[in-house]
């Protein structure tokens, strides 16, 4: 059975096509990647199916519930977990503190119990620590668990986005452009690094990503994304070498009219970032 | 280390120092007064003074102090007004002996006025703070007090607001140990404080305003007619100066002014006037709100009035901005302060109020001494707020001359309730036979708005009837 | 009540007409809200003080006991006052918190606010209330349904009609356009040559100068002489700010016409809520106020007269 | 802007401080001074001192304003959502309490709770409309709900009395107001307790996340609406409490009391405090109480200086001065007080003095979405 099932979704803003009938699906176990130009609807796709946008059309099925409609932190709660492209961290807190933030849906105790202080909430908060000192370790982080989110490099919260992704015990993870602002090696390295966090977690992962060397190298399945449809879809070396793909990269036009950040921008509340 | 250590140091010199400074004034205080009481008769006073100012080391020196008292006075009165003054949960409780001499020592008699100095006052504050004890200075020096007993006054600003207002009274009751309290100005703070002091058996007094919430209390005396008290006076005057023209009611919505308007509606009708519109008004009238109440009363002749001042002017104005030119009249208090008539004419030209003190016109002749008075202590012209307080206060004054040298709470407040009559000659005479609320008479005072700053004349005094 | 109120009709007329005069005030200062806002994103709880200001420094001018200038010196004075208050509390206050949040910066304008108030209760208590003239005096030259509307009145339903007038056009000016592209994209009007502080100073200016305006022109309403007392603007029955506040939200708190509708719209509401009708509802002004105000923000949140959300 | 007193997992040992033993006896001299002072000071206990009793009590007003500011910190430190009416939350504990206590004769602590459940009720109410607005609207519908409630739920006067106010009477053994300090200092205690553990645990770290990002939290399962709610609900309680200690510290309620310049002073004394700094809101409510009654000059015997060298009157004091102090600190200190303590703070809690604690640079955040 899979995992994530699209299918036929399309989606509008103020009479712009930003998805048009794309259908994507997800099994037990792969790492499925998204590639396409800017603008290309991967971050909608992505914000369609943990339900930051309704859809116009089309239905989004996880394992077997239909998620089409459901509010976002349910979602979560039925083991999405997603990064975010400019980093989904609360940034005034440090990074331990973002890990337990991220343990939400584990926390042991009732939130009453927590605010009045009740002996289990003690006893809880010391496993979630013990967890997150876990995870800042497999990230190799331990030594910023103090450091607030906002004084840390840009590298370093890529990789704390993830563990704290990772503290929500997902199912499903969606990374959004985990590899962006690195350099082939670190991208190398990141490769590793999903790798390992599938083999050791059992997680499903869905990655976008620029880096086509990487999406190429770890994912079983990609999809290809251009002007919000579906271009291509197979094995990495299938899509790769698929001829619109190739146009589509090459003929990438930086200002192109269909800008989706842009589009996002007149969609989104103001002030709320992606 | 060391800096660790250098900052623990500061931080513990710099609370202490703190707490230290906050202790001066009181510190300070404790000993000017026992000083004070020394210098005054001896040891005993020292004693009463110490006991009534300290709390903690209250329970040796109170009953010297109650010995003290006790010269020349019946010993058990003054052994319970001791223990009274020592433990103030028992002077507040009022029940303590049948005569709670708090506040009062063989030199000195300590009362508590509050008045609002700050807040939406809309009276000339500074006043209140400048003539608060002009009388009593005056009295002070001149006879040496009552009985020997100087008259000190505690001062407190109530800030326009309730709930200050039991505070500082409560504070003056406590801590100040005043002998009684007085209401300077402002009705709901009257209300709530009298209130108070009835709880804690202290006597209050303030001129006349409402009577509900206040007929029940024992120890409340109005200085002047109230409210309520004034209405058929109002009515007769109404319908003696105004025959035959139009009349509009008009009173602030506060809750305490129901009474009021209850008898000056019954009255206007029961001399053949029907006010149209007879109605409640907002307490802070909003110029939406002016502008509205302006259309109603426009083409009135007589506007019957009991609200703030500053609603006067405001209504006023708009009124005189509707083509409308109606006489304002009204009972008072506040609403013939030489303030009102300075802003609000030309709009409240030839307002008529009623009023407990006469105006700066003629108190010379009805209190000569005042304004020789007024200068020399506040070093000013004299003011019409000044007449007020010197009036209020010269009768409290006169109600100690009539309560004997041998004065408590009780006798005090068994003194007035025989009913002699207390004149002054700036207050209208007050009796308080069967009553506690024993005005008899009102001056009348009328806007100038020829002169420039408006001000008020007096245009009758001790008017007890229009018939 | 005993007596029989008006009919109602006429109540609703007189509602109106009341409504739409005092009305004017506080879309006056609406106007100087929303450019503060448009301008530095700034919920400006000294507006109301710029007017206040004003006034009492035209009446120390003006006033005999004080320096006696004529009338209007006194007026230039106090409008030039307002203009250099809401220049310091600018460059004092706004600029140093440039990237604070914006809750720091209502209060901090709050602050200014109180201390404006401060300042008056300080020096002018005694008496606490005061008197100043209209500019114009005459009462009772038009009169709308019964109700005679002062001339000082109209100055202010002008003021304002011209205000809007003026303002829509600056705002389409190049100066205008660079107002707005400061305020939106600031590093990137830098980069283009405008100077983002000179025109958050200018915008400030403007604002404390309609605030100044506002403020003298509300003194004395109903022609002849009017009274004031300290903080008269922001607080106690005749306060406009809170009025102005909500009229400038009423009107899209982006929208400069928005705000002078708003605040036409708040006075007949709150001029309705005086109808005898309501006379046994504690407060039934300030009920239909709020009321309004929650209808238009869930139901039309970008303003009644905004087509599309400003931001 | 981090949650307080952070935890540093035992994982960043490379660079802990340990303080000397001297060091720890210096820190718990400095904590036993702070004890003293709060604890013995007051009451007249261990203490050289003659603390009166309108002293005592203008103290009492320091701790319920500390409250009444923590629950503000709440709804703007914590959620993100500014309260220009909270007078009215205020006021409605105020005369919940009066009236159980007076008309329904039930016992002070009745009063307590039923101001607290009223409070929280109140404010979730408004807290609904609050998830469809965003930051400064919201602030302008409760500014529009303070003036409303003051000017009609306010005037209903079988419920407030009216104009004259309502009688609140204190509880039977803390009619002093030395014992009355006492009973407040200790609802002070529970709240500041209650406000840490939410803080340390789920619901404080969900505010803060869905505070700064919406979007995030929710994607970490972070029901946004109700959080946001449940910060609306531990506020308006908070207000509720400090409303209930405030009327019976006063020992009558009155309408006019709950202006809107007070819903100003609130969020003055939070935010000068220092937002999401529970000592720093502590401290500059009990600051502007202080100065608001007169006491602080008293206390630091200032009141000369102003009178004679400034001829500024001490009554006009507060309202001159304060709001002076308040754009100094505003200006220089964004942080507010809690800012400006922070070395202190700090070092009391065992670590080094360092002079830079507390001065962060503000995250951009949607604080307020508007």
């Amino acid at each position: 059975m899979s995992v994530l099932e699209v299918t036929n979704l399309s989606i509008t803003f103020g009479g712009v096509r930003a998805l048009n009938e794309v259908s994507m699906r997800v099994s037990e176990w792969e790492i499925v990647g998204i590639i396409g130009p800017n603008g290309a609807g991967k971050t909608t796709l992505f914000n369609c199916v943990t339900g930051f946008y309704a859809p116009t059309a089309g239905r989004v099925r996880y394992r077997h519930h239909d998620i089409t409609d459901m509010p976002v932190h349910r979602r979560a709660a039925l083991g999405i977990g997603r990064t975010f492209q400019n980093v989904g961290l609360v940034k005034g807190s440090t990074a331990l503190e973002n890990l337990l933030t991220a343990q939400h849906l584990e926390v042991g105790y009732d939130t009453l119990a927590g605010m009045f202080g009740v002996p289990k909430s003690f006893a809880e908060e010391e496993k979630l620590r013990r967890r997150a000192g876990m995870l800042l370790e497999m990230l190799r982080l331990e030594d910023v668990a103090g450091e607030r989110a906002a004084d840390l490099p840009y590298g370093v919260l890529k990789r704390l986005e993830i563990a704290t992704v990772l503290a929500a015990d997902p199912d499903l993870l969606l990374l959004d452009e985990p590899g962006s602002g690195m350099g082939p090696e670190e991208a190398h390295a990141l490769g590793d690094t999903l790798l390992e966090i599938r083999a050791e977690f059992g997680v499903t992962i869905v990655m976008i990503d620029h880096h086509v060397p990487l999406v190429t190298r770890v994912s079983d399945y990609v999809y290809c994304l251009n002007f919000g449809e579906v271009l291509a879809e197979g094995p990495p070396d299938v899509v790769r070498n698929h001829p619109e793909v190739v146009r589509a990269y090459l003929g990438e036009d930086p200002d192109a009219p269909i800008n989706e950040a842009e589009m996002e921008a007149t969609l989104a509340e103001a002030g709320e970032p992606v | 280390m060391t800096r660790t250590v250098r900052h623990v140091l500061l931080a513990i010199v710099l609370l202490t120092a703190v707490a230290a400074c906050g202790q001066k004034p009181n510190v300070s205080s404790q000993g000017v007064s026992a000083g004070g009481g020394g210098g005054g008769v001896g040891g005993g006073g020292t004693g009463t003074g110490t006991g009534a100012t300290g709390t903690g080391t209250g329970t040796g020196t109170g009953a010297v102090g109650a010995t003290g008292a006790a010269t020349g006075a019946d010993p058990a009165a003054a052994a319970a007004g001791g223990a009274g003054a020592v433990d103030p949960a028992a002077g507040g409780g009022g029940g303590g002996g049948p005569a709670d001499r708090t506040g009062i020592t063989d030199t000195e008699i300590v009362i508590g006025i509050h008045a609002p100095v700050t807040g939406a006052a809309p009276i000339p504050q500074n006043s209140f703070e400048v003539g608060k004890d002009i009388y009593f200075q005056f009295i002070n020096e001149t006879k040496g007090g009552y009985f020997n007993r100087k008259v000190r006054v505690v001062f407190r600003n109530d800030e326009f607001n309730p709930q200050t207002a039991v505070r500082v009274c409560k504070e003056m009751v406590e801590s100040e140990k005043v002998f009684m309290l007085v209401g300077g100005g402002g009705s709901d703070q009257i209300g709530a404080c009298a209130r108070y002091a009835a709880d804690v058996g202290v006597p209050y007094v303030s001129a006349g305003v409402q009577e509900s919430g206040l007929s029940d209390l024992s120890n409340y005396f109005a200085l002047a007619m109230t409210y309520s008290q004034q209405s058929p006076l109002l009515a007769d005057m109404v319908a003696k100066q105004y025959a035959g023209k139009s009349v509009a009611l008009l009173v602030a919505d506060n809750s305490s002014l129901d009474d009021y308007f209850a008898s000056q509606l019954a009255a206007l009708q029961q001399r053949g006037i029907t006010p149209s519109p007879a109605k409640r008004i907002p307490k802070t009238t909003s110029q939406t709100d002016a502008l509205s109440i302006a259309t109603e009363i426009r083409d009135k002749d007589v506007v019957v009035w009991n609200a703030s001042p500053v609603s006067l002017i405001n209504v006023a104005q708009a009124t005189r901005g509707q083509g409308g030119d109606p006489v304002f009249v009204g009972p008072g208090l506040t609403n013939g302060l030489n303030t009102v008539a300075e802003v609000g004419c030309p709009g409240v030209t030839n307002a008529t109020f009623f009023s407990p003190f006469p105006q700066l016109d003629v108190i010379d002749q009805a209190d000569p001494e005042f304004t020789p008075a007024y200068q020399k202590y506040a070093g000013d012209a004299p003011d019409d707020l000044g007449i007020a307080l010197w009036g209020l206060d010269k009768l409290i004054g006169t109600a100690f001359e009539m309560a004997g040298p041998d004065i408590s709470r009780q006798s005090f407040i068994a003194t007035l309730e025989q009913g002699q009559t207390l004149q002054t000659g700036v207050f209208p005479p007050v009796a308080y036979a069967g009553t506690h609320f024993g005005g008899t008479a009102v001056h009348v005072l009328q806007a100038d708005c020829t002169s420039s700053p408006g001000k008020y004349k007096t245009i009758a005094q001790n008017v007890s009837s229009f018939a | 009540m005993i007596v029989a109120a008006a009919p109602l009709s006429e109540q609703l007329g007189n509602a109106l007409v009341i409504g739409v005069i005092t009305g004017a005030v506080y879309s006056l200062l609406a106007v100087g809200i929303v450019l503060v806002y448009k301008a530095s994103g700034v919920f400006n709880f000294a507006q109301g003080e710029f007017g206040t200001v004003a006034v009492y420094l035209a009446y120390v001018a003006s006033d005999g006991n004080y320096w006696g200038l004529p009338f209007g010196i006194a007026l230039v004075i106090g409008l030039a006052g307002a203009v250099a208050l809401g220049l310091l509390t600018e460059r004092l206050v706004i600029r140093p918190l440039f990237d604070a949040p914006r809750v720091t910066l209502l209060v901090a304008t709050a602050g200014v606010a109180l201390f404006a108030i401060g300042v008056q209760f300080w020096r002018f208590n005694d008496p606490a209330i005061r008197s100043f003239p209209a500019i114009f005096k005459e009462s009772a030259r038009i009169t709308v349904l019964g109700i005679r509307i002062s001339d000082q009145r109209i100055l202010i339903l002008l003021v304002l009609a011209a205000l809007a007038v003026v303002l829509v056009a600056f705002f389409r000016s190049p100066l205008g356009l660079a107002v707005l592209a400061a305020s939106q994209e600031p590093v990137a009007s830098e980069l283009v040559g405008v100077s983002v502080r000179k025109i958050s100073s200018l915008t400030w200016a403007l604002a404390a100068l309609f605030g100044g305006l506002a403020g003298i022109l509300q003194a004395a309403p109903n022609g002849g002489i009017g009274s004031f007392q300290p903080g008269f603007l922001t607080f106690g029955g005749n306060g406009a700010l809170i009025p102005g506040f909500t009229a400038a939200v009423l009107g899209g708190m982006g929208s400069l016409p928005g705000a002078v509708g708003g605040g036409l719209i708040i006075g007949v509401v709150e001029a309705l809520g005086g109808l005898s009708l309501f006379e046994e509802v504690p407060g039934a002004r300030s009920v239909m106020v709020f009321g309004i105000l929650l209808l238009v923000l869930l139901v039309r949140p970008q303003g009644l007269f905004v087509r599309r959300a400003a931001h | 802007m981090a949650i307080e007193e952070a935890a540093v997992p035992e994982t960043t040992t490379k660079r802990a401080f340990v303080p000397t033993p001297r060091g720890w006896v210096a820190r718990g001299a400095v904590w036993a001074a702070i004890a003293w002072f709060v604890l013995c000071y007051p009451g007249n206990f261990l203490s050289p001192f003659e603390v009166r009793s309108l002293e005592a009590d203008a103290a009492t007003q320091a701790i319920v304003f500390a409250v009444i500011a923590l629950s503000l910190n709440v709804l703007i430190g914590y959620a993100g959502q500014i309260s220009l009416g909270h007078q009215a939350f205020v006021g409605f504990g105020s005369f919940s309490s009066a009236y159980v206590v007076t008309d329904l004769e039930q016992e002070f602590w009745m009063g307590l709770v039923v101001a607290a459940l009223v409070g929280a009720i109140q404010a979730v109410v408004l807290g609904a409309v609050a998830l469809r607005l965003s930051g400064l609207y919201f602030a302008l519908i409760t500014l529009s709900y303070g003036v409303m409630a003051e000017e009609s739920i306010f005037n209903i006067e079988s419920f407030t009395g009216g104009d004259a106010g309502k009688d609140a009477p204190r509880p039977i053994g803390f009619e002093s107001n030395y014992r009355y300090y006492y009973l407040c200092l200790g609802i002070l205690a529970v709240v500041l307790w209650i406000d840490w553990r939410m803080m340390r645990t789920k619901g404080g770290r969900a505010l803060l996340a869905l505070r700064e990002n919406p979007r995030v939290a929710a994607s970490l399962g972070i029901n946004v609406k109700a959080f946001t709610l449940l910060a609306f609900a531990v506020g308006g309680a908070f207000a509720g409490i400090g409303g209930s200690l405030l009327a019976h510290r006063d020992l009558t309620v009155v309408r006019v009391n709950f202006e809107f310049r007070l819903a100003l002073v609130f969020v003055l004394m939070t935010v000068v405090g220092g937002l999401r700094s529970r000592s720093g809101v502590v401290l500059g409510a009990a600051f502007f109480a202080l100065l608001g009654n007169g006491k602080l000059l008293d206390l630091l015997h200032l009141g000369w200086f102003f009178e004679d060298k400034l001829s500024l009157p001490i009554d006009f004091v507060p309202l001159v001065v304060g709001p002076l102090l308040l754009l100094l600190t505003l200006t220089m200190y964004p942080g507010g007080i809690g800012q400006q303590i922070a070395p202190v703070r700090e070092w009391l809690l065992g670590k080094r003095f360092d002079r830079h604690a507390g001065k962060v640079k503000e995250v951009q955040i949607t604080d307020v979405r508007a």
